[in-house]
């Protein structure tokens, strides 16, 4: 695709807003259809907008024993986040800064923002902090393998590890649903779950300080610090679901740069992302939220899923 | 000044140092600075021929000394290999002299600055040496004086009777190694006759069952120094015990000479590989990197984690070269060159975050007093330098991207995924599983690390001496920030590296020309058809934008900021609530229980029934190695020689009989023969 | 004849071995070398006159002065002087020794078989006899706990060697012999002393109590 | 007069001066002029031999080829050194207030009567002039050996002389047998028991008697060398025997009693051809290494530990020997000379450690003794590193030399146990050294330690480690010359 410096700069920028922008509402949406499920109202689709500009107006209260590093925690984790979008294709067969590197180079900037904000957790002293960071780094530590494995799959079967490529490719050879393909999405989707802190793993909704995680690792912040940090988890999740999506149906993907194109692969995008965000729902209200120590035997299912899907496809 | 001279000249500047601080041995603070001045300019000089045989890529050869009366010669050879362990020495060394001369300062009694000012200069010495020896004899002289003068160190401070049993932990394990090499050597030159490495690891071996013996010898005797589990024990103890200097030394840059010695052997140096060595390499590295992290997550002692995580680190480096072998056994030098070029990049990243974090810990141990963990935090605030040095260095190890761990971890996994292609079934299974335990590893390593640093220089201090830390002066600060840089460097730029690695691998035996990569300024591109890329410093300004877009949101919004304590539900919050260091790691050491066997003990003190006033919790974790392996054995050795004890029991009676019985066996043999 | 003479004299000092080993009294078995002696001396004149070699008849007296009767005299009065006559209860009892010891002598002729090819007739037997002696004397200082025991039968290996001399060569060069014969009896004296230091220091004779130095 | 019975005289005159009475200081100065003139003719000797002619005295009974004057040479070193210490070791007992003016004139007399023995087996070209002067050299030897004159050392004396004479009684049936094996070849005078001799007529010996000879005088000079397993009354006689005797007895008589086993060698190598006696050789090196290496591990004592070393390495030059072929064989040559200039150093320190201490028992010394005594100890460490063959050290090279060549030869499995052997005695060697020197100080509180002072022991320590640590990097080219000479005259090239 293009390389011109300027443009790629541009089509960085606007994917990274688009998913600034559209994030929320899919946290919204996801509300919503549980609400739905359970036959409630539920909030508004906008109403994680309206929590988020409600924080950046909160004055952020800072604990005494923190230093810098709790401030720079959400910056990181946020900055890392929004790189980390302009890295997958979503609606173009390309990502913009796919030249920065592929799958590794992704997974790395998650890790990268899992370690800030981790780390900046145990800053203010609180117990919570340590638990949600520890509880966080164990999670991470056993969904990065997985996750890893599941995209080598994809990766090795289009013969690349740089996802627009990968897309390009997968979308040329149109999608032939390989049976490695669908424990390799299976094993995405649960690490999209661990990631997303959604239930089996993790509970969004909980405050409960035994059973929570990634809500325990952000206790202690507030105001525009909260903001950034709830901002960035859900610009993660639908990155995920984005790359969910591109890699193992990519319908419809734009493949040039055309108005109709781009409508086409635009929807089918929405599309998609609407049918993982059912899955999630579905997911989310049909299962309770496991013991800690039972994730970790959820991930190694996700890893055996990734490890199957490479053997069956290579062996 | 020729490039045959540089060598000789280094060698002795070291020898100078030696000399100058036997000779200075009254006054220490001389001898500190004389001492490592000189060690400081021996590696530069190393650095510089090391350079500019990268540069030429023509090897240099020169003779040392000759023993005349063995009629045997000491020359050397520095050829790309050699250059780049030479340079990945000297960029660790080159700032520890700085930083031991502040260092030794107020961390060793000065009575014993001259003997560490000598026995530091003989081993880089005989480190160079190592990595220039171009005969077994040369080879061997310098892996002896390495072990000694290692030991030497470990046992600086020899009253204490960790350090004393480490060193001769080390020192037994050394030999074990040493033993194992002379054979194998020895074995390998039978055929020819000659002890010179063109002739020996030239390619020239035939295969064979010997061929195979002498690669299991060089295995061991090299994967001990290498810290390759389970010939690993002595690295845990020894490291830590040594002086901070000396230990960041010994990480990052001795277990280099145990890796160099694998390279030179296994890619190619014994002819064209076995496919099994390189798969028993793979999996070896791939242990040692996996039960390396895993034991440093569980360590509380700041300096026996790092030490712990070298082994992980040796562990990746080997999963690269395994990797290289088995793309060479297959017949593909470019996977092969893409392993080497993997692990030894990341042989030189390792030296430089492991050393940046080894000296981090020197200063707060020799501020604090304390290494364990628990006692620490809060020190971000009495030594912010430190701290965010420390933090660099986490991240960088962690494997984090833009920084120099990431980059090797990307390639080591490149080459995992080339030989996929490439080979045939067994090592599809074994290729993609190393794969998975090289993400397992870099995934516990970010753990680990956020461990390492959060509860060091995090949140409050747990015990006096953290609370009255002070930072570290600028002597041993300006050796950690040159170390940082470096870690920066190497993380933006690796298509330069390996450009420069490239070169390195084609002049190996048996690989040649055509790595199946090219680096350059852009940075680095795998495989034809392009099958991975990396260029890390195009993500430089996006990073920039979004941390400016966070910062500005940030900042933009909110009018006033309020400072409050903790909440600690309700009550007053203090260090004692804090989450320590086996607490953080508590879940994962509940999840790989099977491999930790952990044993607790918690006892309750009540002073009413179900009021407890006081509860202990003491987890330890297992070694298993030491203690299903190793101590049995040397159990075994001494129970056997207190049985022999009986030879000698002091009966005349008994010492003719021995005389009389071999005399009736001759005899009868005698009687025997035609 | 001569030579059946000279391996009677032989089989004599083998015989005389043999009851070394079969009593325990000092004062027998010091009475026992000398008598042993004194054959090796005969089988010297023998060969001597036989052969006519002078320097061989030189080296039997020598041997019977010295042997016959010096030595003997002089390890007499060690014994009066340290006051002990008996061998008390050896490592090995008598009846046992007396089969090892013909075992011994088994391994000594077998040995000696192989020389038969050498240029004397003579030479084989001898040495066969010689080396069982040899093996013998060796063992009873294996076996027997007293100082003076062991220096007799340290002597009684010597007298081996020398019926070797005679019989199996036509006798050592003289020069040599006299020497040999020479440091053998500062040997014994400096034994002799020994014996005497280690009777004052330690009230006895037994050397099985000198086992202090182990390990 | 012969420049060749000079150097037999020189000592023995000394023994004799130092045999009278008469006040210290003078004895002392005749004692060390007296050994120092030794070893002046012996140089002199052997460069009378480099330069091309052989020296002999006694119509060849005493005749100086490549090896005995390799021999000669480092013997008379040794002699020169132990000289010295001794003089020093007398002093400092008398500052201790132990030796009686006897003792005295007993160690003046005794140790270059001794090295005059030893001097002798090194130049005899003659079967029985060599047995004699064996034999001359553990008479000798057995009164220093009782020098003490505690329990423990009349025990070692006992032991000593015993096994010795033992030992001597096969040597001599062994040359008697080597006689009668050339019965109507070699003649009746004396010159028929003279190596050139035999060489010279060696394959008209019996075959079967050269063997049966050949074993006894093994057995017998391998029990003056400390052969496994003759070896047991080494570790007694190195306890009890003062230090400057010890040396003497662990390298000079080591040297003598390997001297007379090669010469045994040559002859069975021209009469049998070589596996017969390298095959024995290489077993009794092997048993000798295998049997050092337990005790080492396990030893209680400084001066035993020494004694085991010392037949380890009499088991590595055996071995070397046995091995047989020129590297081996320079090999072994080297290691004896390395082992000549190493051996003194770890004995004079650790005598110094003993006699500051007033005991070589690990317990009685105690641990930590590098604060109590430094420079002792530290010099120990540094022998420590040459006898277990560390690099540089001249033993390192000569082990590797050995090594190298065993591993091109026949007997793999020979020289991997024997590397095996290495290994773990290097381990026990530091263990017990470590446990003595380092750590924190352990001395028994009841024991008063004498002051380290530089007093002539300690600078004849200092002067002989001086002469190890060079000889690892440099070796005069006369000395090479001889002992590439040697190795031809082993060779018979």
């Amino acid at each position: 695709m293009t390389t011109n410096p300027l443009s790629v700069a541009l089509f960085a920028a606007a994917q990274a807003m688009g998913f600034l922008l559209l994030a929320p509402l899919l946290r919204g949406l996801i509300k919503k259809m549980k609400a739905a499920f359970q036959l409630r109202q539920g909030p508004r689709f906008s109403q994680p907008y309206s929590d988020l500009r409600k924080l950046l107006r909160k004055e952020p209260v800072r604990s005494t024993t923190a230093s810098w590093v709790f401030v720079a925690g959400p910056r990181v984790y946020f900055a890392s986040a929004v790189v980390a979008t302009t890295l997958v294709p979503a609606v173009l067969a390309s990502a913009p800064l796919e030249r920065a590197g592929g799958i590794l180079l992704l997974v790395g900037l998650l890790a990268l923002g899992r370690f800030a904000l981790a780390t900046a957790a145990l800053d203010t002293g609180s117990p919570f902090g340590g638990m949600g960071a520890s509880r966080e780094m164990t999670v991470g530590a056993l969904a990065e393998p997985a996750l890893i494995l599941a995209l080598f799959t994809a990766g090795l079967s289009a013969g690349t590890l740089n996802l627009g490529e990968l897309v390009r490719r997968t979308a040329e050879r149109g999608t032939s649903i390989h049976p490695s393909d669908l424990l390799a999405a299976a094993a995405l989707f649960i690490v999209l779950l661990a990631e997303a802190g959604r239930v089996p793993v993790d509970n969004p909704a909980t405050h409960l300080e035994l059973t929570m995680i990634h809500e325990a690792m952000v206790l202690e912040y507030s105001g525009a610090d909260l903001a950034l940090v709830e901002w960035a988890s859900a610009v993660k999740e639908l990155l995920f679901m984005t790359l969910l999506a591109g890699l193992f149906l990519p319908v419809g993907v734009a493949t040039s740069v055309t108005p109709e194109a781009l409508a086409i692969s635009s929807l089918a995008l929405l599309a998609k992302i609407f049918g993982l965000a059912l899955l999630v729902v579905l997911v989310e209200s049909t299962n309770a939220k496991l013991r800690f120590f039972r994730v970790p035997e959820l991930m190694a299912v996700a890893l055996g899923l990734g490890f199957l899907a490479l053997a069956m496809r290579f062996f | 000044m020729s490039e045959e001279s540089l060598l000789p000249l280094g060698l002795a500047l070291h020898a100078t140092g030696v000399a100058l601080a036997l000779v200075l041995r009254r006054q220490p603070a001389a001898c500190r600075w004389v001492a490592f001045v000189a060690s400081l300019c021996g590696s530069l000089t190393s650095f510089a021929l090391g350079a500019s045989v990268l540069a030429s890529g023509r090897p240099v050869r020169g003779v040392l000394f000759a023993n005349t009366a063995a009629g045997l010669s000491v020359g050397y050879t520095v050829d790309p290999l050699s250059a780049w362990f030479l340079v990945t020495l000297a960029v660790l060394a080159a700032p520890l002299a700085l930083y031991s001369v502040g260092y030794l300062a107020h961390a060793i009694p000065p009575g014993r600055t001259a003997f560490v000012g000598m026995a530091w200069n003989v081993l880089l010495l005989s480190v160079e040496m190592v990595f220039a020896a171009d005969g077994v004899l040369g080879f061997l002289v310098a892996w002896e004086l390495m072990s000694l003068a290692t030991a030497a160190l470990v046992a600086t401070d020899h009253e204490s009777r960790p350090s004393r049993r480490s060193a001769y932990l080390f020192l037994v394990m050394s030999h074990l190694g040493t033993g194992c090499l002379v054979a194998g050597f020895f074995l390998l030159a039978q055929a020819g006759g000659s002890l010179a490495f063109a002739d020996l690891l030239g390619g020239s071996a035939s295969p064979g069952a010997l061929r195979g013996l002498v690669f299991v010898l060089f295995l061991v005797g090299f994967g001990v120094k290498a810290g390759m589990v389970p010939l690993h024990i002595w690295l845990p103890e020894a490291h830590p015990a040594a002086p901070s200097n000396v230990s960041a030394l010994m990480s990052g840059g001795l277990i280099n000479a145990g890796l160099y010695g694998l390279v030179r052997v296994g890619a190619g140096g014994l002819g064209r590989p076995d496919p099994h060595w390189g798969m028993a390499v793979l999996l070896l590295g791939s242990v040692s990197a996996v039960l390396g992290v895993l034991y440093a997550l569980g360590e509380t002692d700041l300096k026996r984690l790092l030490a712990f995580s070298t082994i992980e680190n040796g562990g990746i480096a080997l999963m690269a070269f395994g990797a290289g072998m088995m793309g060479l056994a297959a017949g593909h030098p470019g996977t092969a060159a893409l392993g080497v070029v993997a692990g030894l990049y990341h042989v030189l990243n390792h030296a430089a975050f492991k050393g940046l974090l080894f000296l981090g810990a020197g200063g707060v141990v020799a501020s604090t007093g304390t290494r364990r963990i628990e006692e620490l935090g809060g020190l971000v605030h009495r030594m912010p330098r430190t701290a965010g040095l420390f933090l660099l260095g986490s991240a960088a190890i962690a494997g984090l991207p833009l920084l120099n761990g990431f980059a090797s971890e990307w390639l080591v996994f490149q080459a995992l995924l080339r030989g996929f292609f490439s080979a045939e079934r067994l090592t599809r299974i074994v290729l993609p599983l190393g794969g998975a335990l090289l993400a397992l590893t870099s995934a516990l390593a970010a753990a680990c690390f956020v461990k390492a640093f959060a509860l060091t220089f995090l949140a409050r201090p747990r015990s006096r001496a953290a609370a009255e830390a002070r930072e570290s002066p600028a002597l041993l600060l300006v050796p950690q920030a040159f170390l940082a840089l470096a870690c920066v460097g190497l993380g933006l730029f690796p298509g330069l590296v390996v450009r420069v690695l490239g070169g390195v691998a084609a002049a190996l035996p048996g690989i040649g020309p055509k790595p199946a990569l090219a680096g350059g300024l852009a940075g680095v591109s795998v495989g034809v058809p392009a099958f991975d890329q990396l260029s890390p410093f195009v993500l430089v300004p996006a990073a920039l934008v979004a941390l400016g877009l966070a910062a500005a949101i940030g900042f933009m919004t909110a009018r006033e900021r309020r400072r409050a304590p903790t909440w600690g539900c309700g009550g007053e919050l203090t260090a004692e609530a804090e989450y320590t260091a086996t607490a953080f790691a508590k879940p994962l050491v509940t999840v790989f229980r099977d491999i930790y066997r952990p044993t607790r003990e918690v006892s309750t003190v009540e002073t009413a029934p179900y009021f407890a006033s006081e509860v202990r919790y003491r987890s330890q974790i297992g070694a298993p190695f030491e203690r299903l392996v190793y101590e049995p054995a040397a159990r075994a050795v001494l129970a056997a020689a207190g049985r022999l004890r009986i030879i000698q029991a002091g009966s005349l009676h008994a010492y003719l009989a021995y005389v009389l019985v071999l005399g009736v066996m001759l005899l009868w043999w005698l009687g025997g023969l035609p | 004849m001569i030579h059946d003479f000279v391996i009677l004299c032989a089989a004599g000092m083998l015989v005389s071995l043999y009851l070394m080993v079969g009593q325990k009294a000092l004062v027998v078995a010091i009475r026992l070398y000398g008598v042993q002696s004194l054959l090796l001396g005969v089988v010297g004149v023998a060969l001597g006159l036989a052969e006519q070699r002078t320097h061989l008849l030189v080296t039997a007296a020598l041997t019977i002065v010295l042997k016959a009767l010096v030595i003997p005299w002089f390890l007499l009065r060690v014994i009066d002087r340290v006051g002990i006559r008996r061998e008390i209860e050896p490592y090995v009892n008598v009846p046992a020794s007396l089969l090892l010891c013909l075992g011994l002598t088994v391994v000594g002729y077998r040995v000696s078989l192989g020389m038969a090819g050498a240029s004397q007739g003579v030479a084989h037997q001898v040495v066969g006899v010689a080396l069982s002696m040899v093996l013998i004397g060796l063992f009873l200082m294996v076996t027997r706990r007293k100082a003076i025991t062991q220096i007799i039968a340290l002597l009684t290996v010597e007298n081996a060697v020398f019926l070797v001399a005679m019989g199996a060569t036509s006798g050592m060069p003289l020069v040599v012999e006299l020497g040999i014969s020479f440091d053998v009896i500062l040997a014994v004296l400096v034994l002799g002393v020994l014996v005497h230091r280690i009777v004052d220091r330690f009230e006895s004779m037994d050397t099985s109590r000198l086992s202090n130095l182990r390990g | 007069m012969n420049l060749l019975l000079a150097t037999l005289a020189a000592p023995l005159a000394t023994a004799g001066l130092g045999a009278l009475p008469g006040p210290r200081r003078p004895k002392e100065i005749v004692l060390v002029s007296g050994l120092a003139a030794t070893l002046a003719l012996a140089v002199a000797t052997a460069g009378r031999f480099l330069a091309g002619e052989t020296p002999v005295a006694f119509e060849g009974a005493l005749r100086v080829d490549a090896l005995s004057a390799l021999v000669l040479v480092l013997t008379a070193f040794v002699g020169l050194l132990a000289g010295l210490y001794s003089v020093g070791y007398l002093e400092r007992n008398e500052r201790a207030g132990f030796v009686s003016a006897k003792r005295r004139t007993e160690l003046l007399a005794l140790v270059p009567a001794y090295l005059a023995a030893m001097l002798l087996v090194a130049v005899s070209n003659n079967l029985g002039i060599l047995w004699i002067a064996v034999e001359a050299t553990t008479l000798a030897s057995v009164f220093l050996v009782a020098f003490h004159n505690r329990d423990t050392s009349l025990e070692a004396a006992w032991k000593f002389l015993v096994l010795g004479s033992v030992g001597l009684a096969f040597a001599l049936l062994g040359t008697v047998l080597l006689f009668a094996s050339g019965q109507g070849v070699l003649g009746e005078e004396m010159s028929a028991l003279d190596w050139t001799h035999l060489l010279a007529h060696a394959s008209a010996l019996h075959p079967f008697t050269v063997k049966l000879a050949v074993v006894f005088l093994l057995i017998g000079y391998g029990t003056k060398a400390g052969l496994a397993p003759m070896h047991t009354w080494k570790p007694d006689a190195y306890r009890e025997a003062p230090s400057p005797a010890g040396v003497l007895m662990a390298v000079g008589m080591m040297n003598c009693s390997v001297y007379a086993i090669l010469r045994v060698h040559l002859v069975s190598k021209a009469a049998l051809g070589p596996e017969f006696s390298e095959r024995l050789l290489l077993g009794l090196g092997l048993a000798s290494v295998l049997v050092a290496t337990p005790f080492i591990l396990i030893q209680w004592n400084l001066k035993r530990l020494l004694a085991y070393s010392s037949i380890e390495h009499v088991g590595i030059m055996a071995i070397g020997f046995g091995l047989g072929g020129e590297a081996a064989t320079l090999g072994a040559l080297l290691h004896m000379t390395y082992h000549t200039f190493a051996k003194p150093v770890a004995f004079f320190s650790a005598g110094t450690l003993a006699q500051l201490h007033r005991s070589s028992d690990f317990e009685e010394i105690g641990g930590g003794t590098l604060g109590r005594t430094p420079v002792a100890s530290g010099l120990l460490l540094l022998a420590t590193l040459m006898v277990t063959g560390s690099p540089p050290f001249g033993l390192f090279w000569s082990e590797m030399t050995i090594l190298k060549a065993g591993f091109f030869g026949p007997h793999l499995a020979v020289v991997a146990v024997f590397l095996a052997a290495l290994v773990v005695l290097f381990c026990g060697f530091f263990y017990q050294v470590g446990r003595l020197t380092l750590g924190p100080d352990t001395k028994p509180a009841d024991r008063a330690v004498l002051p380290e002072r530089l007093d002539l022991a300690m600078g004849t320590t200092l002067v002989a480690a001086v002469f190890a640590v060079v000889s690892a990097f440099y070796l005069p080219d006369s000395l090479v010359a001889l002992i590439r000479a040697a190795v031809r005259v082993v060779e018979g090239s």
